[in-house]
């Protein structure tokens, strides 16, 4: 069963990869986060480049931090992003 | 202790006003004796910064100003807690970002503005680029180990 | 860093601008990043108050302040400090006494901030009086065990 | 050999004792903070009012702050007073 997400980009996320946000339909193998982060780089150099290091890549799914080993059925937004450095 | 006023979170390209928002906490309630304020400014960098470029995550950033806030006010007995964080193009000496905490007594005012000021340099959905004065668009500003140091020591605080 | 500009220490009856104190800070070097102000502001005190009558012994509240204010400049980078202690009558909303300090860094001042204050409480010769609505001169405010045991605090943090 | 000194007093301190500061000659064997506290007592019911309880008084020579063992030799000005409410 295949899920329908919006994927949003920030920073240099989103430089490297391109775009600042895709709808893309994920597989149903693809169940957490950490494969998330997988599926992506295989999608194409401009996602290798971006997740290359996935350990300082942060998640948010609907407005909220999640780690790597959440899971993001029912997600509907999942944000990807480096460390932020506001404030 | 009176009621307290929701806290006033506010992102916004524009300057924001820091005596009128020591005024606005200090008028909120008759039993206001401590305000701390911690302004944030846009350093020079031994002059090569022409300015940063503040982006942020919309809808996720006010959310998780949002419960930053609600975490202090659980915590610390506040008459009132404001936070503006600036978006857009900061020149170098301009404000960034403003926590203001008021309370009856001063330690919960400087331990909540502290908290606020660690978890929004660490949670919130901010990040900053360098345009630099040579024209050219500098790197993206590194998260420093430390500032993600800060937000471990009150978590344990907190058990 | 650049030079550490000398401590601002007033003690003074009016009241005092910390708009202005902090553009001060702000301006004084080119690589501030944060500023943090506490403003204490007297209370109500449920309306029984009219008015604190501040006294203070000459001479040694400046020496004292001098003091304090140098050893916060010692314990952390400050590019500022500022120190403004009022004198005389001081009523309910109005402000008391002002400590702002800049610093690249907010963690050193946020901590010089409280530094300063813990030890203006316990440290710097003002004594509070109550003037209370009914017309009547109220009692000598009572100094809090809290305040003492936080200066030992600062003593534990230092050896 | 006695010693002429100032003394200075603050807030309720200054209440009880019914004056702000005074020049007294204090006979030699006055010699620390403590023994002054004593000798004060003796001069009087005000004295006895204000300084009843002389843990709870404060004492600077000169301008600072110094505990109750500390000598007052050499002294030009010992202040007492309360614990301090500024702030």
């Amino acid at each position: 069963m295949a899920s329908d997400v919006k994927l949003v980009y920030f920073a240099w996320v989103r430089e490297r990869i391109g775009k600042a946000e895709e709808d893309i339909d994920l597989p149903a193998e693809v169940s957490t986060v950490a494969q998330l982060l997988v599926f992506l780089r295989e999608r194409g150099e401009e996602y290798r480049n971006a997740l290359a290091r996935p350990e300082v890549i942060r998640v948010a799914i609907d407005h909220e931090h999640v780690d790597h080993g959440h899971s993001i059925a029912g997600a509907r937004e999942i944000a990807l992003f480096p460390p932020m450095t506001g404030g | 202790m009176e009621p307290v006023p929701a806290p006033i979170l506010r992102i916004q390209a524009a300057d924001f006003d820091v005596a009128a928002e020591i005024d606005r906490l200090s008028q909120a309630r008759a039993d206001v004796g401590a305000i701390v304020t911690f302004t944030g400014i846009c350093r020079a960098e031994e002059g090569r910064l022409a300015a940063l470029e503040l982006e942020h995550y919309p809808g996720m950033a006010e959310a998780e100003i949002g419960r930053i806030a609600g975490e202090a006010v659980r915590r610390w007995e506040l008459s009132g807690l404001t936070v503006i964080h600036r978006i857009g193009l900061v020149k170098p000496g301009q404000n960034i970002v403003l926590v203001a905490a008021g309370s009856v007594h001063r330690q919960a005012a400087f331990e909540a503005a502290s908290f606020v000021m660690d978890f929004l340099k660490s949670r919130a959905p901010f990040w900053k680029r360098e345009h630099l004065n040579d024209g050219t668009t500098g790197d993206w500003v590194e998260a420093r180990d430390a500032d993600e140091d800060r937000i471990r020591g009150w978590a344990v605080t907190k058990d």
